[in-house]
């Protein structure tokens, strides 16, 4: 292990909680909405789609603007979550929960959908005629065949967790000890020329933590392979 | 204890850390620096964000929250000041005279000039001007490779990936693979500052410790790390 | 009681069919492609019908005017003519799924003796995907029954299954159509099956209805002689334990049933194929077969093939077809009104009656 | 030629098999889960041998020590038990995607005889998830036919379809086995079919070879008496064209088959089912039943069960086994020994000799 | 349409360019990685898998310096395609791509290796009974049916390729008719205090080529769904 300063620890420790809210948040409301894209007809859905899309398509730094706006203490539903809830995102590291969400969305969510998409119709067909509702339906057999792709999708949510920067130092800046994610603290070490073997050891350190998150993920799909077969 | 929390334009921040360090010793406060670019800075202020102190890295963002009535009236003035320099990769022995209009635009050729992005590296912004006030800006715009950040120009010139750099005389300094060719001449453009100001949540604390920037201490690091007095 | 009735457009193909079967087993018979698996799907409410209804026990279930009960409130339940097992379910989680969803008073059908007659206890603890065909068409059996549906759709179930595992199972089938009172709609190719265990056939061609009736009715003119088969009623005899028959009386003789069957004086039907009946115009000697039942040459269609399937009016009442050549009709000097004796192999007869 | 030694495990199952296949179809017969499909992927290569060997016209495709010819390079044709159509195809495409593969001197069996035989031509440009499950096994197997494979592999090809469809493909596939040659291995629960088609049938039982030999072997001492088929070998002889019957002439009598069946002279082999052989102590008059064959009891074997399968030496060679109650045999006194005649209904042999 | 700088149309048409190409380049490579991921059995394996989701584990500016250090002119592989092939990243559009489609890879080759491993392995076997080889095989089955997943990692890529901006700056710069795109029009006009409104209007823009590449994505599958059912 590099020697690193305590600063540098409270990143990584603060990251991997960042990362592993996010995914614990992310792939349940992208479970959610991507049952709504795949299985919904509504008016408007494209334009869903599209919002959800949004946070691929902008420079990070717009997403966490828009985040500060909305979410922060002064922002319409900043203010009011703060009012009626005493939910308060801005400057915490749940505002950087917040943000990784919303950055690994668009990925979580078209992952999900592509495998409940890819769910065998004939199956929840005789689900059905077994007396199972729509509901029960889902969970007893579109999800557990969906698994994969959730799978996919939390891999891919904690990894972009753990990389996500412009977004998140924009809205919930780079507070030592609150906001500053691995991500941030390899920025903030970048700024001095000292700092180059500090933004390196991070950088190993956030990839081996991808890497493991990676291997976990591969194990389980394997077991969960060998189960259904 | 009684936290000082600085919103601080990242080029300053390694700096400023150091100064706390020595600050932090035997007294019962803590330092929390926050390092950004510093418009994202300004606008987190401006969203409510927990600073006491905000360090901006160029005049017109610490004019942004001082109009929108974010700082204590009269809390603002300019911390630091630096210089603008041209460099060259450290082994790559060039020369250039600003004097000479010819002279910058022979020794680039057609190699790129690392800077950092007009609108948003304040640096990019000052070598915008300076090169016009030379009469080169429109010889050697086209060549130029905008930077997100001033270290990154750095490296681009160390690693020869651009032939030459215009960064602050600080970042010169500290980045070994790169030397100083030519100094800007402080005519050339406005005058390099760092202001700083307390915002209007900032206690005794806050204003203690951004008198000790000014003291012969906190001096000592800036000098050390290429900084330069204010111009008034 | 269902009562269906479906004008459907597939593509190119339409289904235009009504039918209404009572209680026990509705047989949807006819050749590939003639629409039976699509009757089945708007019944169990996976296609939704476009015009007619289908009503079940009086209560409509879907008519072509938006009113569409969903699958899973009509307690229907379905043999696929594909298995359609689910492949992340154990056998034994395949098995239980629906029982999930029947209020406990409706569980009427017990787990271990359906598992039992299908012979899948050994196969609970395994995954789907590595079930043989004939494995997999098993459990989706055991599956559907267990979640005791009001009515059972079954599209051909014992296809991909070995002569004895059908026999086996067919008396299965017969229990929950008799014990359970579950009607079924019964989707097959085997003339025999259908004989056995309908007491209604509906017979499909390209989509629309081209006969209807009795087994014995419909069987009587198949265009197909294997697929003639008659139905004649009896009452069960004494059986004789030392050889392992028992008789059928009936008026016009006795027929001897393979195996002992039980209770005397039971009422039974009793399936003979055409193909499995010869005529003589006096009663044989010295010969294997022993049922001979008498009667009179009803009715010789025409024809131009080799063989022709002729009417016997048995002595009592009843109808028997048999097939013969038309070479052996003329050389006995068969006509309608000709007494007769019917010989039928009783060993080719159905050991399990109606 | 196909020689296939195979031992494997399966999870807790275990496969350990040897026969060989001549030219012409070899059956693998035998209960749900007793292997017949794990063999079949052996073969095809599907499935990686463990120990054994496969060797195909002299060539070895595997053997337990690493050699191992990939599927795509053995040429052998699966129609599987499932129909695996491409669905992203149409029913065309399916069709030829085999010719693609295929080197052009191979491509030997045409498009469109396969089309009509199978009655597919309807549903060229369909996908296959709107077919029938029938429709959909006939362009799985012309599919199959249409690469030209070097040996057809088909696991219950015919198993979802009715009777008279089977009635039309079965000559498609008789005429691959003798003007194609291609040797194939057939697996199947329908005896007819089997006796039909095969020159050869492997019984397996739990993953062993249970019996093997001719059908006329094999379904001789079958468990079940409606598997027990015998073949009785003989000559065409000229058709009775006003009623339509061709007589097959063998030593101990006229067998007579229901059709015109030509050439005069050809050689044929006739099946006959044991449930339809009944036994006289005399030569019967004035029966429908029209060919009578001349033998004696060979064997009466001991048993239980109420009918017992008597095999009768026909005059002349051939064995012939007739399924009779026990009662019939005491009744008729039959013994060892003792001249018979055996009474076959025509009308239920197969009109299309092997 | 709002009124924008000549500048910023450059941006828009450079980046509609750059993420056409990133995507025409990024599908292929991906599908290619996703094969070789999906079917391959090989040591390193997951080594190979984590190198490819790097770039969602790092900061972009990290990884577009990882770029910048390989690829550079002076890099050792920037070097070598140099000096054999004379193909140049450095400071090009070209090298915009390069980041795009690095920074898309690990989204585009885990859509597709979902789509890959969703594909029934009988369906391949029955075509390697037809005399199809592996690659046959792959191109007439396995990729068709994959098309799903294809299509969502061309769509996530795209958006992505428009919305890239660490790495790309990091890597190529930010020069005007070059290097460009919408992103990095998008973030320095929202440095400084003025720029809010051409960045809000430039945003809108980039949302709304999102969208459109969304829907057509969407009309493609539902087409393609329609065809093979
Ligand atoms: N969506 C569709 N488009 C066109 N034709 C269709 C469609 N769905 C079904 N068909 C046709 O409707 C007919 C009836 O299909 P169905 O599955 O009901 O037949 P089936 O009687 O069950 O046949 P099998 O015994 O072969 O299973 C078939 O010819 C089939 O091709
Ligand atoms: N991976 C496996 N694990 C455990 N048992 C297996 C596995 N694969 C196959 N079997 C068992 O091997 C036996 C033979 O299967 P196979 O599919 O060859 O049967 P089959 O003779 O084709 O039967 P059917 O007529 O029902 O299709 C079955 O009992 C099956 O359950
Ligand atoms: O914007 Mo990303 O692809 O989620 O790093
Ligand atoms: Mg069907
Ligand atoms: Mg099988």
């Amino acid at each position: 292990m590099p020697d690193l300063s305590p600063d540098a620890w409270t990143a990584i420790a603060l990251s991997f909680k960042v990362a592993a809210m996010a995914t614990l948040w992310g792939v349940p409301v992208s479970t959610v909405l991507a049952l709504i894209l795949a299985r919904g007809r509504f008016p408007g859905k494209a334009l869903f789609d599209g919002i959800i899309h949004l946070p691929l398509v902008l420079p990070p730094v717009v997403t966490g603007y828009a985040l500060l706006l909305l979410l922060g203490r002064k922002g319409p539903l900043g203010a009011f979550l703060d009012q009626h809830f005493g939910i308060v995102f801005a400057f915490r590291w749940t505002g950087a929960v917040v943000a990784a969400v919303v950055m690994s969305l668009p990925i979580i969510v078209r992952a999900i959908r592509l495998s409940i998409e890819a769910v065998d119709a004939r199956l929840e067909q005789a689900s059905g005629t077994l007396g199972a509702g729509p509901i029960a339906t889902f969970f007893l057999v579109t999800l557990p065949l969906s698994l994969p792709g959730i799978l996919v999708g939390a891999t891919l949510g904690f990894a972009k967790a753990l990389g996500e920067f412009g977004a998140t130092i924009t809205f919930v800046s780079n507070i030592p000890g609150e906001t500053r994610t691995i991500a941030s603290a390899i920025y903030t070490a970048s700024q001095s020329p000292e700092g180059d073997a500090e933004a390196l050891a991070l950088s190993v350190i956030a990839a081996c933590i991808g890497l493991a998150a990676l291997v976990a993920s591969e194990i389980i799909a394997r077991w969960f392979r060998r189960t259904s077969s | 204890a009684d936290q000082i929390r600085i919103f601080a334009a990242a080029s300053v921040a390694p700096s400023l850390q150091k100064i706390a360090d020595t600050y932090k010793t035997g007294k019962d406060v803590e330092v929390q620096i926050t390092p950004a670019a510093s418009g994202a800075l300004a606008k987190q202020i401006e969203a409510g964000a927990p600073a006491d102190v905000f360090i901006s890295a160029d005049l017109k963002w610490m004019t942004y929250v001082v109009d929108k009535g974010l700082m204590k009236d009269g809390s603002t003035f300019n911390l630091l000041g630096n210089s603008l320099v041209l460099v060259a990769a450290k082994d790559d022995k060039v020369a250039v005279d600003f004097a000479d209009k010819a002279s910058l635009p022979a020794v680039l050729g057609e190699e790129r000039l690392a800077v950092g992005e007009a609108k948003s590296v304040p640096a990019g912004a000052y070598a915008e001007a300076a090169l016009k006030s030379l009469g080169l800006y429109d010889t050697v715009s086209p060549r130029f490779a905008p930077a997100e950040n001033v270290r990154v120009a750095l490296q681009m010139v160390a690693r020869g990936e651009a032939k030459l750099g215009i960064v602050y005389g600080t970042d010169a300094a500290a980045e070994p693979g790169v030397a100083v060719v030519a100094t800007f001449p402080e005519t050339s453009h406005e005058p390099i500052v760092y202001p700083i100001g307390l915002t209007k949540d900032a206690g005794q604390a806050a204003a203690d410790f951004v008198a000790y920037l000014k003291g012969p201490e906190a001096d000592a690091v800036f000098t050390a790390a290429g900084f330069t007095k204010p111009a008034e | 009681m269902i009562d269906v009735e479906i004008r459907q457009r597939l593509g190119n193909f339409r289904l235009d069919i009504g039918f209404s079967g009572g209680a026990g087993v509705t047989a949807l018979f006819g050749p590939s492609g003639s629409g039976k698996s699509s009757v089945i799907k708007v019944i169990a409410g996976l296609t939704r019908l476009e015009t007619g209804r289908i009503v079940l026990d009086g209560t409509v279930l879907a008519d072509g005017n938006g009113r569409h009960t969903p699958p899973h409130r009509r307690r229907i339940g379905v043999v696929f003519q594909e298995a359609r097992l689910f492949p992340h379910l154990s056998v034994r989680h395949n098995l239980r799924y629906g029982r999930l969803f029947t209020p406990g008073g409706e569980r009427r059908i017990a787990e271990g003796p359906v598992i039992d007659t299908l012979g899948i206890g050994h196969l609970l603890d395994r995954h789907p995907a590595t079930l043989s065909g004939g494995e997999q068409q098993r459990v989706a059996i055991g599956r559907a029954l267990l979640a005791s549906p009001r009515l059972l759709l079954m599209d051909e179930p014992l296809a991909s299954l070995d002569a004895a595992r059908r026999l086996e199972i067919l008396p299965l089938i017969e229990t929950l159509r008799d014990e359970f009172a579950i009607p079924i709609v019964y989707v097959s190719h085997a003339v025999e099956e259908v004989a056995r265990l309908a007491g209604k056939v509906v017979v499909l061609e390209a989509g629309r209805v081209a006969r209807e009736g009795s087994p014995a009715d419909v069987f009587r003119v198949a265009a197909d002689r294997f697929e003639v088969v008659s139905v004649v009623d009896g009452r069960l005899g004494a059986p004789d334990g030392a050889f392992q028959l028992t008789p059928v009386e009936t008026p016009a003789g006795t027929i001897w049933l393979n195996g002992v069957v039980r209770p005397e004086g039971r009422p039974v039907r009793v399936l003979v194929h055409a193909t499995d009946v010869a005529l003589a115009t006096r009663r044989p000697e010295g010969v294997t077969i022993r049922t001979v039942l008498a009667g009179t040459v009803a009715d010789i269609p025409d024809g131009q093939g080799p063989s022709v399937t002729v009417d016997v009016a048995l002595d009592g009442g009843g109808r028997l077809a048999a097939a013969v050549t038309r070479a052996a009709v003329a050389d006995l000097g068969l006509t309608p009104g000709r007494p007769i004796f019917a010989l039928v192999k009783s060993v080719a007869l159905d050991e399990r009656p109606l």
